[in-house]
C-alpha cells in the first residue's frame, strides 16, 4: 500500500508527462480527465453554439430547459440515448455498426498527445504531430463506411464528398504544418522536432509564436491551416458533406439516436483537436501572452490571476441574469438554479486563486482559452458564410491552398537557411 | 521509457494482423476486406512502435490507413460490387495457388529453422528520441538520390492514374 | 517457453513470412481485382515488417543511427501508394469497359 | 404532365456519355426534401455530381382551386385565391378582384386603389424577403433568414392591424376595400419605410459582395431572355435576363401609371442577377409605397357594386405583376352568380418549366440554388 502511494507521489515530484515517466496510474488519471473534460467541452460547446448562433441571428436559442437553456444539451443527450436505434433493412449491419465507433475513436485518440501544459499531456511522442494528423485522418474511413453501409444515395454522395474533401485538404494542411515544423529547427543543433511539447518549447526558446515568425510567412501558413482545418472537420462554409439543403444530412442521414450522437461527439472533438493543433503550432500552446516582453514576478502574478477572474466574470454574468429573471413564482426554481450555477462558478473561480492551484492550472487555462477562441470562430463562420459548392471547394483546396502551402514552405526554408545561404554565396 | 509487457503485445498484435490478413483474402465483400486490411495495417503500425520505429509507424498510419485505404474504399464504391459478390470468389487455379503458397511456406520454415542462430542477440538501444531526425538525415543525406527517384515515381504514378481513370484524353 | 516469452528478431521475421504467405494466397486465388490489390498491399507490408525488424537488429550492431531498413520501408510505402493509385486507375478503366472487376476476365490484350 | 408513375427519368436525352455508365445515379429529390420549398419532387439524373437532366413531378399540393371556383359565387371565391401563393396573398386578391371588376365594368375608387397599391407593394417586399431568406438558407447562409423574418414581421403587423390576418389576408373586396384604413395606418407605413431602408443594406452587406455567395450564384442557372420568353417565364427571372417587362409599366393597372418607379433589369440572367434584381425591386417598392402613402386621397373605399354579383355573359383575362411574375386570371361568366370557369395563370408554375433548362450540366448544389432563385411556391404551382 505504501509502495503504491509512493508510486503515485513519485510522479508529482517528477517534471514529465505520465507517458514519459512511465507511470501507468497517472496516465490513466490523465486519460480519464481528458475524456471527461472533452465530454464536458462538447456539451458546453453544443449549448454555446446554439446560444451564440442564436444571438447572432436575432433570436434567443434554447430557453426552456433550465435557466437560459443550460440543461438543454443534457436533455438532448438523454433523448438521443433512449431513442430507438434504427438500422436500415438493406444496410450492411457490421459496417454500419462499426463506422461511428471508428470516427469517435479517431477523434478521441488524438488527444493522447495534445499538450495542455509542459507536463499536462498524457504522453509526449517523438512523432506527436504526425500521430495527430494520421489518427485524425482515420476518421475519413469511418465516414466513408457510414455512407456506404447505409445503402442509400444521399449518404453515399455525402461520404464520397466528405472523403474527397478531407483527403484533399489534408495535403494543404500537411504543408502548412511542415512549414511550422521547419521553424522549430532554428536552434543551435539545427534539428527540429515533431513532438507537440517540443514545438511549444521551441516557440518559448525562440521567444516568438510561430504565427509571427518570418512575418508574414508564419501568418500565411497559419491561414492555410485555419482554412484547411475547417474543411477537415466538415464545418461551415465547407460543410458540404452534411449540406442540409442538398443532401439532407450527408453521410449520417440514416443514423439516429445514440449512433448519431457519436458522430456529433466526434465532430465536436475533432474541431477541438484540430484547434489544439493550430494553437500548439502557431499560437504558442500553453504559453501565456507576451512571455518575453511582460516578464517579472508582477506580470507572472497578473497573468496567473486570469483563470480565477474568468470564472468570476462568468459567475457575475450568471448573477446578472439571475437578477433579470422574471419574478413570477413559476420561475423560482430556474432562478435558484441559475444562482446556484453562478455560485458554483464563483467557487471554482475562488479556488483558482489559491497559489498552488493557480500555478498548476495556468498553462491549461491559456491553452483552453486559445482553443475556445477557435471554437468561437467556428460558430462565427457558421453564422456568416454561405456554403461552397463542391467543385469550388476542390478548387480552393488544390489550386489556391496547395500552391500557397508549397510557396510558404519553400520560402520558410529559404529564410530559415538564409544565414547559411549568404555565407556560401558571399563568403565561399 | 521501459517497454511494457512486450511478449503480450507482440502476440496480441501479430494475432490481430494474421486474423486480419486471413479475413482480407477470404471475405466476399470487398469493403469488409478493406476493413480487415485497415485493422492489419494499424496493428502493424503498433508493431513498428514496438520496434522503436515511430516515424515509420506514423507514415504507415497517415499514408496507408489514411490515404491508400481511402482510395481503395473510394474505388470499391465506384465499381458496383453487388454482382461480383454473387459470383464465384476464387479462380480456377486456386488449388495450384495454394499449393504454390504452401511450398513457399515450407521453404520459409526450412530457412528459418536452419538459420535460427544467424541473428545473435545484441544489447539493443532503447532510445527513440532522435529517430525522426536520424531517419530524416538519412533520407536527405545518403538516400537523396533514391528520394528524388521516389518523387519521380510518384509523379509518374499521378499521371498514370489520371490517364487511366480519365474518360477521354 | 523462454523462446515464447522473449521476442527476438526471428519472431518478427516469422510474422512477416506468414503475412507474406497470406498475401501470396490472396493474389493467386482471388478473382476480385480489388482484393488482389489488397493482397499485394499485404505482401508489401510483410516486406516492410522484415525491413523494420532487421533495421532494429542492425541498430544493435551498428548503433542507434543504423536506420537504413526504416528508410527503405518508407520507400516501400511510397511505392505502395504509387502502385495503388495506378492499379486502381487501371481497375476503373477496366471496369468502365468491361463492367466487371474479375481478374480472370482480363484476357484480352486490347479491346 | 403524364402520370408520374410511368415517368422514367431515363427518357430524358443525354447530353454526353456519362463517366461510369453503370453508376449513373437517379436521385429523387423530394417531395420530402428540405430545399424543394414544399412538396416539389425533382427526379435528377446524375453523373457523379453533374446533372444530366431532371424532371419535375408536381401535384402533391393540388387542391382543385380552379374547380372550387365553379361552385362558389364570385365573392365566396375571393378568399380561396389567397391560398394559392400564400406568401403573396394580397397580390392574388388584387388580381382576382380587378379581373372581376373588369368583368363588371366598375372601377375601384382612388382611395381604395392607393391603399391597394400600398398593401400589394408591402406584400411584394414580404414575398421577396421570404425568398431571400430561404434562398440564402439553401445556399448555406443561415443568418439572413432570421434577419428577413424579423423585418417581415413588421409588414405582417401592418396587415394584421389592417384586416386581422397576417398571411392569407383577404384584404380586398370586389369593387374596392371592405375596411377603411385604421387610424395611424399611414404613420405605420411611413415608420416601416424608415425602418426598412437600412435593413436592405444589412442584407446586402451579408451577401452581395460575399465571395462565396458570388461564387455560388454567378454563372449558375443561366437562362437567356429568348429562352425566358419561349418558356413564358416572367417576373424577376425574366427581368434578370435583360428583358424589360413589367406589367405594372406595360399594362398599368390599379393606378400604377401615377407612380414613378423603375424596372430593375440584369444582363447575364444568372442567379446573382436575379438576386440583384429582387433586391432592387424591394427598393423600388419602397419608392412606390412612399409616393402612395404621401398621396392617399380622401373618398369612398368601395365602388357601387351590387350585393349579388352577377356579371354579364363574357370572358375576361386580367393579369397583374405578382412578386413572382405575371399572375393572370381568366374568368368566363355565364351570367349567373357563379363563374363558369376560372383559370389562373400562376407565375410559379410557368417559371418552374425553366428548371430543366437552367440546371442541365450544372451540379447538384446548383439545382438547389436554381430552385431557390426561381422563387416558386408549391401552393401556386399545384393550385
Amino acid at each position: 500500500m505504501h509502495a503504491f502511494i509512493q508510486y503515485i507521489q513519485s510522479y508529482l515530484d517528477s517534471n514529465q508527462t505520465p507517458g514519459a515517466a512511465g507511470n501507468v496510474f497517472w496516465a490513466f488519471i490523465y486519460i480519464l480527465l481528458v475524456f471527461v473534460g472533452l465530454s464536458v467541452a462538447v456539451i458546453a460547446m453544443n449549448w454555446l453554439e446554439r446560444k451564440i448562433l442564436a444571438h447572432m441571428q436575432v433570436r434567443l436559442g434554447p430557453m426552456r430547459v433550465g435557466p437560459h437553456g443550460l440543461l438543454q444539451p443534457i436533455a438532448d443527450a438523454l433523448k438521443l440515448l433512449i431513442k430507438e436505434d434504427i438500422m436500415p433493412a438493406e444496410a450492411d449491419g457490421f459496417v454500419f455498426w462499426v463506422a461511428p465507433f471508428i470516427v469517435v475513436l479517431a477523434a478521441f485518440t488524438v488527444f493522447v498527445v495534445v499538450p495542455f501544459g509542459p507536463t499536462h499531456a498524457i504522453t509526449d511522442m517523438n512523432i506527436g504531430i504526425l500521430f495527430m494528423l494520421g489518427v485524425s485522418s482515420l476518421s475519413v474511413l469511418g465516414i466513408v463506411m457510414a455512407g456506404w453501409a447505409s445503402n442509400s444515395h444521399y449518404p453515399l454522395i455525402g461520404a464520397l464528398r466528405s472523403s474527397a474533401q478531407m483527403v484533399s485538404y489534408e495535403v494543404a494542411m500537411g504543408l502548412a504544418v511542415v512549414s511550422a515544423i521547419l521553424m522549430t529547427s532554428l536552434n543551435e543543433q539545427g534539428t527540429g522536432t515533431l513532438s507537440m511539447i517540443g514545438i511549444v518549447q521551441a516557440q518559448q526558446t525562440q521567444g516568438m509564436w510561430f504565427i509571427f515568425k518570418f512575418f508574414p510567412l508564419g501568418l500565411i501558413a497559419f491561414f492555410i491551416f485555419a482554412v484547411a482545418m475547417i474543411a477537415e472537420t466538415n464545418r461551415a462554409p465547407f460543410d458540404l458533406p452534411e449540406a442540409e439543403s442538398e443532401l439532407t444530412a450527408g453521410f449520417h442521414t440514416e443514423y439516429s439516436g445514440f449512433r448519431w450522437s457519436l458522430f456529433f461527439l466526434a465532430e465536436y472533438s475533432a474541431m477541438i483537436a484540430v484547434s489544439s493543433i493550430a494553437v500548439t503550432l502557431w499560437l504558442g500552446g500553453w504559453l501565456r501572452p507576451f512571455p518575453n516582453f511582460l516578464t517579472g514576478p508582477t506580470w507572472d502574478l497578473v497573468f496567473s490571476l486570469f483563470p480565477g477572474f474568468t470564472f468570476l466574470f462568468l459567475a457575475g454574468m450568471c448573477f446578472y441574469s439571475t437578477a433579470r429573471m422574471p419574478k413570477h413564482p413559476l420561475f423560482r426554481i430556474q432562478t435558484m438554479g441559475l444562482a446556484g450555477f453562478g455560485a458554483a462558478l464563483a467557487l471554482i473561480g475562488l479556488v483558482l486563486f489559491h497559489p498552488q492551484v493557480r500555478l498548476r492550472i495556468e498553462d491549461i487555462y491559456w491553452f483552453c482559452a486559445k482553443v475556445a477562441a477557435f471554437m468561437y470562430l467556428y460558430i462565427w463562420y457558421r453564422g456568416t458564410f454561405p456554403r461552397y459548392r463542391f467543385d469550388q471547394l476542390m478548387k480552393v483546396g488544390w489550386k489556391i491552398l496547395l500552391p500557397m502551402g508549397l510557396g510558404v514552405l519553400i520560402l520558410t526554408a529559404t529564410v530559415g537557411l538564409w544565414p547559411l545561404i549568404k555565407q556560401t554565396i558571399w563568403h565561399p | 521509457m521501459a517497454p511494457v509487457a512486450t511478449p503480450f503485445f507482440f502476440y496480441l498484435l501479430s494475432g490481430t494482423m494474421l486474423i486480419g490478413g486471413i479475413l482480407v483474402i477470404t471475405r466476399k465483400n470487398a469493403v469488409h476486406s478493406a476493413l480487415a486490411l485497415i485493422v492489419t495495417l494499424l496493428a502493424q503500425a503498433a508493431i513498428y512502435l514496438m520496434l522503436y520505429a515511430p516515424f515509420v509507424a506514423g507514415v504507415q498510419i497517415i499514408l496507408y490507413a489514411g490515404g491508400i485505404m481511402v482510395l481503395f474504399l473510394f474505388v470499391i464504391m465506384l465499381v458496383s460490387i453487388e454482382r461480383t459478390m454473387k459470383e464465384r470468389q476464387f479462380n480456377k487455379q486456386w488449388l495450384v495457388g495454394i499449393a504454390a503458397a504452401g511450398a513457399l511456406g515450407g521453404l520459409f520454415m526450412a530457412v528459418y529453422t536452419k538459420g535460427k542462430g544467424i541473428f545473435p542477440e545484441h544489447a539493443l538501444p532503447t532510445a527513440e528520441a532522435q529517430n525522426t531526425q536520424a531517419v530524416g538525415s538519412l533520407l536527405y543525406g545518403q538516400y537523396m538520390f533514391a528520394f528524388e527517384i521516389a518523387s519521380l515515381l510518384l509523379l509518374v504514378a499521378i499521371i498514370g492514374a489520371v490517364v487511366m481513370a480519365k474518360k477521354r484524353i | 517457453m523462454d523462446a515464447m516469452l522473449h521476442i527476438s528478431t526471428l519472431h518478427y521475421l516469422v510474422l512477416g513470412a506468414a503475412l507474406f504467405l497470406l498475401g501470396v494466397i490472396g493474389v493467386l486465388t482471388r478473382r476480385n481485382v480489388v482484393i488482389v490489390l489488397m493482397s499485394i498491399e499485404l505482401i508489401l507490408n510483410a516486406v516492410n515488417l522484415n525491413l523494420v525488424a532487421l533495421s532494429r537488429y542492425w541498430q544493435g550492431v551498428y548503433g542507434p543511427n543504423a536506420l537504413h531498413g526504416q528508410v527503405f520501408a518508407i520507400f516501400v510505402i511510397t511505392d505502395a501508394a504509387a502502385e495503388a493509385a495506378v492499379g486502381l486507375g487501371i481497375l476503373i478503366a477496366f471496369f468502365r469497359n468491361k463492367e466487371t472487376i474479375n481478374v480472370d476476365e482480363v484476357n484480352l490484350l486490347k479491346w | 404532365m403524364t402520370d408520374p408513375n410511368t415517368l422514367s427519368p431515363l427518357d430524358l436525352e443525354t447530353p454526353e456519355k456519362p463517366f461510369l455508365d453503370a453508376n449513373e445515379l437517379v436521385i429523387n429529390m423530394g417531395p420530402q426534401h428540405p430545399a424543394t420549398h414544399g412538396v416539389l419532387r425533382v427526379i435528377l439524373r446524375l453523373d457523379g455530381e453533374k446533372v444530366l437532366g431532371l424532371e419535375c413531378v408536381i401535384g402533391y399540393l393540388h387542391r382543385g382551386v380552379e374547380k372550387i371556383a365553379e361552385n362558389r359565387t364570385y365573392t365566396m371565391f375571393n378568399p380561396y385565391v389567397d391560398r394559392m401563393d400564400y406568401v403573396a396573398a394580397v397580390s392574388n386578391g388584387l388580381g382576382y378582384c380587378e379581373a372581376v371588376e373588369k368583368l363588371l365594368s366598375v372601377e375601384a375608387p382612388p382611395r381604395a386603389q392607393y391603399i391597394r397599391v400600398i398593401l400589394t407593394e408591402l406584400n411584394r417586399i414580404a414575398s421577396h424577403q421570404l425568398w431571400l431568406g430561404t434562398h440564402a438558407l439553401d445556399i448555406g447562409a443561415i443568418t439572413p433568414l432570421f434577419y428577413t423574418f424579423r423585418d417581415r414581421e413588421e409588414i405582417l403587423k401592418i396587415f394584421e392591424k389592417y384586416c386581422g390576418a397576417r398571411l392569407t389576408t383577404h384584404a380586398f373586396r370586389i369593387g374596392g376595400l371592405q375596411y377603411e384604413a385604421y387610424d395611424g395606418f399611414e404613420k405605420d407605413v411611413k415608420n416601416f419605410l424608415l425602418f426598412f431602408a437600412p435593413k436592405i443594406d444589412e442584407y446586402e452587406e451579408l451577401l452581395t459582395t460575399n465571395r462565396i455567395w458570388l461564387e455560388r450564384t454567378k454563372k449558375v442557372g443561366i437562362i437567356s431572355g429568348k429562352d425566358c420568353i419561349a418558356l413564358g417565364v416572367t417576373g424577376p427571372v425574366l427581368r434578370a435576363s435583360g428583358v424589360k417587362w413589367d406589367i405594372r409599366k406595360a399594362q398599368p393597372y390599379a393606378n400604377y401609371k401615377n407612380f414613378d418607379f423603375e424596372i430593375p433589369t440584369g444582363q447575364n440572367g444568372d442567379t446573382y442577377d436575379r438576386y440583384l434584381v429582387r433586391m432592387a425591386e424591394m427598393r423600388q417598392s419602397l419608392r412606390i409605397i412612399q409616393q402612395a402613402v404621401d398621396g392617399i386621397p380622401e373618398g369612398p373605399i368601395i365602388a357601387k357594386v351590387p350585393k349579388v354579383i352577377k356579371p354579364p355573359v363574357g370572358e375576361i383575362y386580367h393579369s397583374i405583376e405578382a412578386p413572382k411574375g405575371e399572375l393572370g386570371y381568366f374568368i368566363v361568366s355565364d351570367g349567373s352568380t357563379q363563374p363558369y370557369r376560372v383559370r389562373v395563370r400562376p407565375p410559379s408554375f410557368v417559371n418552374l418549366q425553366a428548371l430543366d433548362v437552367m440546371c442541365r450540366g450544372q451540379l447538384v448544389a446548383d439545382v438547389i440554388a436554381v430552385i431557390g432563385t426561381l422563387d416558386i411556391v408549391l401552393g401556386e404551382v399545384d393550385r
